[in-house]
């Protein structure tokens, strides 16, 4: 990706070149936004919530989320459930093998912080942050449909204030 | 037969082995009082033509705080029955037999047992970690005493 | 209006320009080949789109509702998307095969509609062996799935590539044979031959009683199975082989193989409707209307497939089409041969 | 010519994989697209419930057990409330034990609809899931409208129900029981009598009833080997005895019959709310108990449960004068269905593990805990 590095920092000198770069940034940026495609990773619970965000009533595609099952081709890991110390090495390993750029939300109390699990149980991780970066947390054991798609909208907001330069 | 009736019927089949604890508000509770017989007890029970043992609920062990104990409950498909015993086990050399030969599913309760409690099954077959991580090296988690650096207690309220 | 005439004009304006005539021939070509590619990619596009808006309302759900009017940006923004993504070279792979496959899969699936009819004249190249050139042309697609099965190191790559091999050798032979009915009807190959045979409706090959029928039904399971859609879709079967034969594949030349999946759809829906449906004939309406229209009848049925059926098991599909859809094809076109020969129903 | 060399290859299926429902994984061995030998390997959603309970009050171990088969958390709440009530000697009130009956079952007709859905899934066929979760969003609502929560319920507690069901509860579950037959009808008239569907399920994974109860099957999957055997009739809790039901069973074990039981029960689960919502009395909703200085008399006990996937049981261990049990050991049923997935496997393709798998309905939870 070198030379998509350096382009936008030779438009910067140019002058009216930053109309170029912002104008690319919405266009990238909302279809980022637009089409997260995220993986069928659900462990406990908050995937039964997740199924029930995809169905009928809720409504996922909405929004322009399918789920993908390779890691490869999706954009955006919904950590749904309890991550366990066995299960933790495999969800690192998951989230190695996404592409660029790559979003994390980790859904539920036990991937926030260990949750219900945080005391007396010698085989939980206590909050997923110590494996992968997490972008959105959505608190609720399990959170409802609702909440998720409001983590879903603010991850949005997120992606939303990328810039072309920050590519890596 | 009621529940009573079972209680007496296997006090009288196995008087030597046999002795009723008393809970008295479920399925009789018998303390078992010859390990080293497991596996020709549990034999007799789901071969007796009037018991049929034939289901294994569950095996657990349990570590009471002075020794460990493990628990069967087991039930009969057929005849529906349902009964549980227990036998005392010591800290030092707790070692059970498998009764794979006359429940299969037996299988994983006693992997389990001797991954979480340490209670070693003879003639288990295939005594490999399957609930926690595959190199997990802080002992056996179950125990009373266990304890971690990273394992945090429930503050009393 | 006619969109010939355009094209008709166009032409006349470079031999005006004064080029020699093999120049003119090619800019030409390249000019209609940008046309049919720019027209396909916008085809493509726009039937990821309408697969997901009627998968939803089959399901009692809308869709994609955020970008536009019920969403119809959606699929463009899918592909912007997947242009910037990250694209993966997995460490382990065969770097060339697994580079030239989606490649080859995209480009197989164009070539195919050099010489399908749009229209009344709108076709790039009249081809006096045109099915047959289709034919050969859409195996090349297989090519690329067993490379890219192959090239991606994975087991489960392997296993999808492998059984997309296995299930279009096997219906490979039903479809052919189905359309071999046709063709021994019109007696020529090319395209627009077999479009002109059938200018009135109650001739179109679908209603020639009793071959016509059975042979667009073979057609049709055929062509879902050549397409690798449900209830045939076992190449890339979610369930079992997570992704199948792409698995492994990200960013543009996932959107390669995903696009080349829906020309696909979009190739064997049109030679269905220019073999059985009349193609571009039709009343009133321009042709290219009556051909789009009909191409997405057939999509439509594919579509209405995919989202009721559960899927065939591997060894049930050759089944399938070995003990079944094979001898029925055949049987079908030796009726075929004898109403030809003793004159029934020959309009 | 020369022999054609072969050899076998190793497919390890999980942990996260799209359709082994959870996080299990599988380790095949195949031969083509043939399996020659399955090995389930466990523990990744292995939460330590039963250490975490150790160290809760008996109140307390409920919202806890939630999470233990979160499909039937109402299921989890009854059988350790059972259990304290057993060990304990509390007699629960009339109008509690109606309103569990209604709760259980219900909670069993969305646990079957869930299954209903991830089994069509898994089998590619992608409608059925979204019609299953629409009519599991309407019983989510009457959970919702009682206790507040749509997956972990923490409503049945020791000694009787959280709090009463409000009102609009009763028309509403009447309104929802008097569609859902014609609904289960029309899952059936897309799965049942499709000839793709019936391929995929017809001989598939036979379970003979000898290797079931060896293995400790229990539930739908034992029924439909032909025992007929239901916790709910043959060693009935609560006041099960009090309602008709029909039970069930199969003929030859195989995945059709695991499929043609569940949707029977469905239809068996609504006409048990049914009657529970006709006979349903009035009167307290909670025997006296106070879950801070409860505690419980010293005594061990092992009490089951017929849940959605058979049978669920807790075994209790408590000492004189204190207020944490000494051990609680969850038996969940999918323990030992897991246990004897790979004898049903054996010459099986592999998009057969998935159709077992789901026809078993297995969820990880339940084995790991």
């Amino acid at each position: 990706m070198g030379i998509i590095k350096k382009v936008p920092v030779f438009l910067d000198k140019v002058p009216g070149g930053g109309i170029i770069t912002t104008s690319l940034d919405t266009i990238f940026n909302y279809s980022q936004a637009s089409s997260l495609w995220y993986l069928l990773f659900g462990t406990a619970c908050c995937a039964i919530e997740l199924m029930a965000t995809g169905a009928s009533r809720y409504d996922f595609d909405r929004l322009g989320m399918i789920f993908r099952a390779s890691p490869r081709q999706s954009d955006l890991i919904i950590a749904a459930g309890t991550i366990t110390k066995k299960m933790g090495p495999r969800l690192r390993l998951l989230y190695d093998q996404m592409a660029e750029p790559r979003y994390v939300i980790a859904m539920g109390g036990c991937t926030c912080g260990g949750g219900p699990f945080y005391y007396d149980s010698y085989a939980v991780e206590k909050g997923i942050d110590h494996i992968v970066p997490v972008d959105v947390y959505i608190p609720g054991c399990p959170p409802r449909p609702e909440s998720l798609l409001e983590g879903c909208l603010n991850l949005q907001k997120k992606v939303k204030t990328q810039k072309i330069k920050d590519w890596s | 037969m009621n529940r009573e009736e079972l209680a007496k019927y296997l006090l009288d089949k196995f008087p030597d082995t046999l002795e009723l604890l008393e809970t008295g508000k479920a399925e009789p509770f018998f303390l078992m009082k010859k390990p080293d017989e497991i596996v020709e007890f549990c034999r007799a029970i789901r071969d007796d033509v009037e018991l049929r043992m034939d289901f294994l609920c569950q095996m657990c062990g349990v570590d009471t705080g002075e020794n460990f104990e493990v628990v069967y409950s087991v039930a009969s498909v057929k005849k529906r029955y349902r009964f549980d015993f227990k036998f005392p086990l010591p800290y030092e050399g707790a070692e059970i037999e498998s009764v794979q030969t006359v429940w299969p599913g037996a299988n994983w309760f006693e992997r389990e047992t001797w991954e979480l409690y340490g209670i070693n099954v003879k003639n288990h077959g295939n005594l490999t970690r399957f609930l926690l991580p595959d190199d997990w090296d802080q002992g056996f988690p179950m125990r009373k005493d266990w304890d971690a650096p990273d394992f945090k207690r429930m503050p009393e309220v | 209006m006619e969109i010939t005439g355009i094209f008709e004009y166009l032409y006349e304006l470079l031999i005006g320009t004064g080029l020699p005539q093999v120049w003119v021939d090619i800019i030409a070509y390249a000019f209609a080949a940008v046309v049919v590619f720019g027209f396909l990619c916008i085809v493509a596009l726009f039937l990821v789109w309408l697969e997901r808006k009627a998968s939803a309302h089959f399901q009692q759900r809308l869709g994609p509702m955020r970008t536009g009017w019920h969403g119809w940006r959606q699929t463009v923004h899918d592909a912007i998307k997947l242009l910037r993504k990250e694209d993966i070279t997995p460490y382990a792979v065969d770097r060339n095969v697994f580079y030239w496959a989606p490649i080859i899969c995209f480009v197989a699936a164009f070539m195919a509609y050099l010489v399908i009819p749009f229209g009344d004249g709108l076709i790039v190249s009249d081809l006096n062996i045109g099915i047959l050139f289709i034919l050969g042309i859409t195996t090349f697609t297989i090519i690329s799935l067993l490379m890219a099965g192959w090239g991606s190191n994975n087991k489960y790559a392997l296993l999808g590539g492998m059984r997309s091999a296995a299930q279009v050798v096997s219906y490979e032979v039903p479809m052919v044979v189905s359309i071999l009915a046709v063709i021994v009807f019109v007696g020529s190959l090319s395209m627009v031959d077999i479009v002109q045979s059938q200018a009135k409706i109650y001739q179109w090959y679908v209603f020639r009683m009793p071959f016509g029928p059975i042979a667009f039904i073979t057609y049709i399971i055929a062509a879902t199975a050549e397409t690798n859609r449900t209830p045939f879709d076992i190449p890339e079967a979610e369930q079992e082989l997570v992704a199948g034969f792409n698995v492994e594949y990200s960013g543009m030349k996932f959107a390669m193989f995903f696009l080349a999946e829906f020309v696909n759809m979009f190739t064997v829906s049109a030679i269905g409707a220019t073999l059985f449906l009349g193609g571009w004939q039709g009343p009133w309406l321009p042709s290219w209307m009556w051909f789009m229209g009909k191409t997405l009848f057939l999509v439509c049925i594919l579509m209405w497939f995919r989202w009721t059926y559960p899927r065939l098991r591997v060894d049930h599909l050759m089944e399938f089409s070995w003990k079944f859809l094979i001898p029925v094809a055949f049987v079908n076109l030796i009726l075929a041969g004898f109403m030809k020969y003793s004159g029934w129903f020959n309009w | 010519m020369a022999e054609l060399k072969t050899e076998e290859f190793v497919v390890n299926m999980g942990p996260h994989h799209p359709s082994t429902h959870g996080v299990c994984r599988f380790v095949l061995t195949m031969d083509g697209e043939v399996i020659v030998k399955v090995e389930p390997v466990i523990g990744y959603l292995h939460r330590a419930l039963e250490k975490i309970c150790e160290n809760r009050t008996y109140a307390q171990c409920i919202p806890v057990l939630d999470r233990f088969e979160y499909c039937t958390s109402m299921s989890c709440n009854q059988v350790f409330a059972l259990a304290t009530e057993k060990l304990a000697g509390i007699e629960v009130p009339e109008r509690a034990e109606y309103i569990r009956v209604i709760m259980l079952e219900l909670n069993r007709i969305a646990s079957h609809l869930i299954w209903l859905g991830t089994t069509s899934l898994d089998l590619g066929a992608l409608t059925p899931f979204l019609y299953a979760f629409r009519e599991r969003e309407d019983i989510m609502d009457l959970f919702e409208m009682t206790c507040g929560q749509r997956l972990t319920y923490n409503y049945i507690r020791v000694g009787g129900v959280a709090k009463d069901i409000p009102k609009e509860f009763i028309p509403k579950a009447k309104q929802f029981l008097s569609t859902f037959d014609s609904k289960v009808d029309d899952y059936e008239k897309v799965l049942t009598e499709n000839p793709i569907f019936m391929t995929r399920n017809q001989n598939i994974g036979v379970m003979s009833p000898e290797l079931a109860i060896a293995y400790g099957v229990s539930g739908p999957n034992l029924r439909a080997s032909g025992v007929k055997f239901d916790l709910r009739r043959d060693d009935p809790y609560s006041i099960y005895d009090r309602f008709k039901f029909n039970i069930p069973t199969g003929q030859n074990g195989d995945c059709y019959d695991r499929y043609r039981v569940r949707m029977q029960e469905m239809r068996e689960s609504a006409k048990i709310v049914r009657q529970a919502i006709e006979q349903l009395p009035e009167g307290e909703i909670s025997a006296k108990f106070n879950p801070i200085v409860f505690k419980a008399p010293a005594g061990e006990l092992y009490s089951r449960i017929e849940n959605s996937r058979g049978e669920m049981g807790v075994y209790l261990q408590s000492r004189d004068k204190e207020k944490k049990p000494l051990r609680v050991k969850l038996r969940g049923s999918s323990y030992n269905h897991l246990q004897a997935m790979p004898h049903l496997l054996k010459g099986h393709k592999i998009a057969d593990v998935v159709a077992v798998m789901a026809s078993l309905d297995i969820i990880m939870p339940d084995v790991d805990r």
